[in-house]
């Protein structure tokens, strides 16, 4: 028996398919469907806010179940349900699914790949492709961040193969925080250095396990300032460099030193 | 200075042990009182759970009636029972530890640090030290000599021959940017020999963070040694009365937890409550003392009742010290952040402070820091003190110092 | 035996197949799974924050394992486990996974180029699609750069075969620091660069035995002054650069030059 | 000039060998004594691992009573047991090597550089030349006029027939962008012979710095040449007294450190205890002296014994010196990092800074550097001097070096 019989084998004799019941099968599904996509929406509009988007979540849902449930009763009137037949069937489905699911399983293969690299871990604050936030969730086949602006964001663990992942704390607690000033050159550039330091020593969210470090370069626009160091909870980081900004604001105010500004120019 | 000085000299005739009670050691010889893990209270921890399951209490043990009230002592009572160390004594301990660096012209060493713990006795020692003869006392500066760095301190530093003493180096600083110049100028005098030679005390705490400041290591520090059970149970002991001894038996099984002196009425004398309090206070008198009074309590005297038999007396004579487990601690508020944990770090980095400098060093409004501090004082962590400032309560120190630590905030070395 | 018949040969009789047992293993590691997604959490919740983050990061692994012995129980019970059997098996496993890991073996391949290549190595300071830090390792699949933000980086190998890598210091501890400077043009040329030697010459943390050089370029906003000397260490760049700003700034005004400045615009 | 002058100046009668004591070469000339590396080391160290590993002690071989207690010797005993050398003679011994240079009047050569180690005795040996006849003496400037490059400096200068002596260069600049000027006037003015024929002294540290300021080869410098094994044991070899001759023996092994003078009563008379001084010290006879110094011990004297016996004279006339591998040199301690290295080069620079100086040079607050220097003279490797400042000791000179070589900062060239 060759392979080309056995397809063919597969299926009842045409006098064992009932036309009718298919028929009817179909009609009623695409009268399911049109229910589904019509009605549902319509009731969702009527009630209240918290079960609308349940009710509208339902719809796709309900949606596959009627057309999955439709093809395998058609499939029932149209193949003899032995062992033999579904295994082979199974397999002819499974290669096109195959196929479909390539992206799908290259998403799950990095997150495998992932579990094993460590490039982010859940509570870790990561950067992948411009977006910054910190890890909620490491699905199956997605990695969950929640940035600053409290927005859920879901990218593909695909993205590891071809983008560079800044991890800022990398499973620690230490997460440097930067906070920039910008002077006139004219200052005498020691005293600054300290009291900066002396701004980051004295913020109380400032954890002093790990260093402080303040640096300087001169830019075209005026000497640059940068304090680094390490906020007590990487979840204060936007607290802490706020307070370090006007903590070191209002210090270089004191010693009379003069601010440079750019005049900028809006890009959009 | 190699070794250890001693002194035994909380009063006269006490138990004279090698291990002298007061020892002052260099920083890095500083051991922590050993953590009770032992066989022991393993049993009797597993002994009690049965016994909570079983639900039958252990009544028969006890050596009190059943429904006999205790009460806490009042403070009268307390004072005489747990009295205060005698400093003086304990500055001259301090004194001939530091003999040997008095009277060597080491130029290399021009100052020597005594850091402690908060209640570790190192403030009270230093200020009776700074009394006695060959020792001049500096004062601290103002708060605004300290932000606007005022060099006119300097020039009122103490001139003679003698060692000047600086009791509070954490009184030198404020956590603020402009608060930490004077400390940095302050030593970098004293290290270079300028100020002449000096001790300078200084808190735990501040001793950490000023580290940082400052990048020091701590090379020329001492300290207290943290007290182990052995100690502690000699600091405790209180002194003889004229005719009345006095007993500290445990309340639920009558145990002797201060082995009774001079008699052998008692085989067992030891209950753990001892190792549990050194290794809970982490060897800190102040600490320790402060939970104990809290842990005694005494059988309601009756009136006068003339006809007392000898037994009642030795119980009226016995006070009667609560099971580690019953002992009232505070605890932080379950729902302490961020908040709390800034303003209590504040508290301990300065040993104190008012409501007006925690301001301008937290980044909240004035209203909101007093609240705070209401609500860790109604919790028992800090209380307001007479000079008006906010200070850690010697009770909640262990549990503020171990919620700081948890947190990640800086904490001390002691 | 043909294919297909061995395919299905590889399954159990049904009577074989413990429906039952399939099912209450699927139940038991959908628990597993729900129990891992929603208590490790607020369990994590609850620790403090040196704890949580590895509660937090054992979730996704518990998931894998979960689906994985639920998995082997399930096809257990599913294939007679014979050698054959299982070779089959896992050769279709094989050929999906093939395709799913694509980039992957890219990356691995790229790996071994860089190794032999050696465009960076560990210690080195690179840049790399604009991301400048020192290599802490290199990966099978990727190289973990630490920019001066403390921010760990993993880029994939895979950059390698489009993008240019800056290598600083190149496998050595001499990494050149250059320090700016710009004046307004009306100074003594000589003077200027004569003492801006000597700053460099005189900053503790230069590397003497690596040259000095002073260069000066006349610009639309003035006379830009750039010190390129070594430090000592490459770990000390950015504190290097702050100290001979900082003296150079100071020796300038000493010498009485004015700093120009530019109206600069703000790119961000 | 050519080949070398000798001084034998240490003592009148001594070994007379065909190599002098102190030799004066060309910079290009020095050579380091020769590393230890000989078979009879490794023979030794292999011995002595393998009774390490058998366990038994060789106290066979020591000449010493067991437990006899070693004392280490007083300031009074050690200056007369290591006396420093007498540096008029030294001086007397380069102007002869420099006679051919000042009786030619060489006009391409007006200066010749005389450039040393620390303790090398480079700096000695031009103040005695300096005070001898046709030498003048230049007095090094002020740090002001330094910062200033004030010329005035250059008016004092010596006027006359006779050669000057500056025996400090290092003294004349500051490593700062203000303290280089002066040094580079100097340079230019007197390598183009305006300002005389002089010879410069300059430390080997400065030396390499002011190369790269002055970008300058060393064409015309000299430099005392290393000291091997054989003229160490001449350097150390203390003067007869009256009617005691001292006896110089290793302690475990009763070897002959320095040859006993004028007798064969030993025949082993090396134990590689001076070879190894040597390398160690690469040749510098004031690091030497320095560990040889602490290398020595006695028996302590017990007492007024009249009826002492010859052998017990004997050994009371023997100094006692510790193996190698038992002198007690210093370590940089484990922490030492950017701080320290920066804080020790700046100082060998400036051969001796003071505080305020070095604040002004390092990038850190002076408090820090004053922490630093008190950690590193903790460690023995720095100490405070008489006029203020503060030096690299002779005894930690050789370790500091070899840190600041591994971690890439610039050493001298000797």
């Amino acid at each position: 028996m060759d392979s080309a019989e056995r397809v063919v084998s597969i299926f009842r004799d045409v006098s064992g398919i009932a036309v009718v019941q298919i028929v009817a099968i179909v009609v009623i599904a695409w009268v399911a469907l049109l229910v589904d996509q019509r009605v549902l929406p319509l009731l969702a509009h009527r009630l209240p806010a918290r079960f609308r988007l349940h009710v509208l979540a339902a719809i796709p849902v309900v949606r596959l179940l009627v057309m999955i449930v439709a093809a395998v009763l058609v499939l029932q009137r149209l193949v003899d349900p032995t062992l033999e037949n579904m295994v082979a069937l199974l397999g002819v489905i499974g290669i096109g699914l195959g196929f479909a699911l390539k992206d799908y399983a290259g998403s799950l293969i990095a997150g495998t790949v992932s579990l094993y690299e460590n490039p982010y871990r859940p509570g870790d604050w990561i950067s992948i492709e411009g977006t910054y936030g910190e890890v909620k969730s490491i699905n199956l086949r997605t990695v969950s961040i929640l940035t600053p602006d409290d927005t859920l964001v879901t990218i593909p663990h695909n993205t590891l193969w071809n983008s560079p992942v800044f991890n800022s704390n990398a499973g620690t607690t230490n997460l440097q925080c930067v906070a920039s000033f910008f002077l006139k050159p004219e200052h005498d550039g020691q005293a600054v250095r300290q009291r900066l330091r002396d701004v980051a020593l004295s913020s109380p969210l400032v954890k002093l396990s790990q260093p402080v470090t303040v640096v300087a370069v001169e830019t075209r626009w005026g000497t640059h300032y940068r304090i680094r160091c390490y906020p007590v909870d990487p979840a204060q980081q936007f607290a802490f460099i706020t307070d370090l900004s006007e903590r070191g604001r209002a210090a270089l105010m004191a010693l009379g030193v003069q601010f440079a500004l750019a005049a900028a120019v809006a890009e959009r | 200075m190699s070794g250890a000085a001693t002194v035994n000299g909380n009063h006269g005739a006490s138990q004279q042990d090698d291990v002298p009670l007061w020892q002052f050691v260099k920083q890095s010889e500083f051991r922590l009182p050993s953590p009770v893990l032992d066989v022991r209270s393993i049993q009797l921890g597993l002994r009690g759970f049965v016994r909570g399951l079983l639900g039958n209490r252990r009544e028969s043990e006890s050596p009190l009636e059943a429904g006999a009230d205790l009460l806490a002592l009042d403070d009268a009572r307390l004072a005489r029972l747990v009295p205060s160390p005698e400093w003086s004594a304990v500055a001259q301990a301090l004194s001939d530890h530091l003999q040997p660096w008095i009277e060597q012209q080491n130029t290399h060493k021009p100052v020597l640090f005594l850091v402690g713990a908060p209640y570790g006795g190192r403030l009270e020692t230093l200020q009776a030290l700074a009394q006695s003869d060959p020792f001049l006392h500096v004062r601290a500066p103002d708060w605004r000599a300290i932000v606007g760095c005022d060099h006119r301190w300097f020039k009122s530093w103490p001139r003679g021959t003698g060692v000047w003493v600086l009791t509070q180096l954490e009184k030198t600083c404020l956590r603020r940017p402009d608060g930490l110049d004077l400390v940095r100028e302050l030593l970098a005098r004293a290290l270079s020999g300028e100020l002449g030679r000096g001790i300078i005390g200084c808190d735990s705490w501040a001793w950490a963070f000023l580290r940082h400041v400052w990048a020091g290591r701590p090379a020329f520090s001492e300290t207290v040694q943290a007290f182990d059970h052995a100690r502690l149970a000699r600091l405790l002991a209180p002194p003889d009365e004229q005719h009345r001894r006095h007993h500290f038996r445990q309340a639920d099984n009558g145990v002797f937890v201060l082995s009774p002196p001079r008699s052998a009425d008692s085989l067992r004398s030891s209950t753990g409550f001892l190792e549990r309090l050194a290794a809970y206070s982490r060897g800190n008198p102040g600490v320790a003392a402060a939970i104990w009074r809290t842990a005694l309590q005494l059988l309601p005297e009756t009136g006068v009742e003339p006809a007392i038999s000898e037994t009642d007396r030795r119980k009226l004579d016995t006070v009667w010290v609560k099971p580690w487990e019953r002992v009232v601690r505070p605890e932080l508020p379950a729902d302490a952040g961020m908040m709390e944990a800034v303003t209590l770090h504040a508290l301990l980095l300065h040993d104190g402070l008012p409501v007006a400098r925690l301001a301008e060093m937290l980044p909240r409004a004035r209203a909101q820091i007093s609240e705070t501090l209401l609500y860790l004082a109604e919790a028992g962590l800090v209380r307001h003190c007479e000079d008006d400032s906010w200070r850690v309560t010697a009770i909640g120190y262990p549990v503020v110092r171990s919620f700081l630590r948890v947190n990640d905030y800086l904490i001390d070395q002691l």
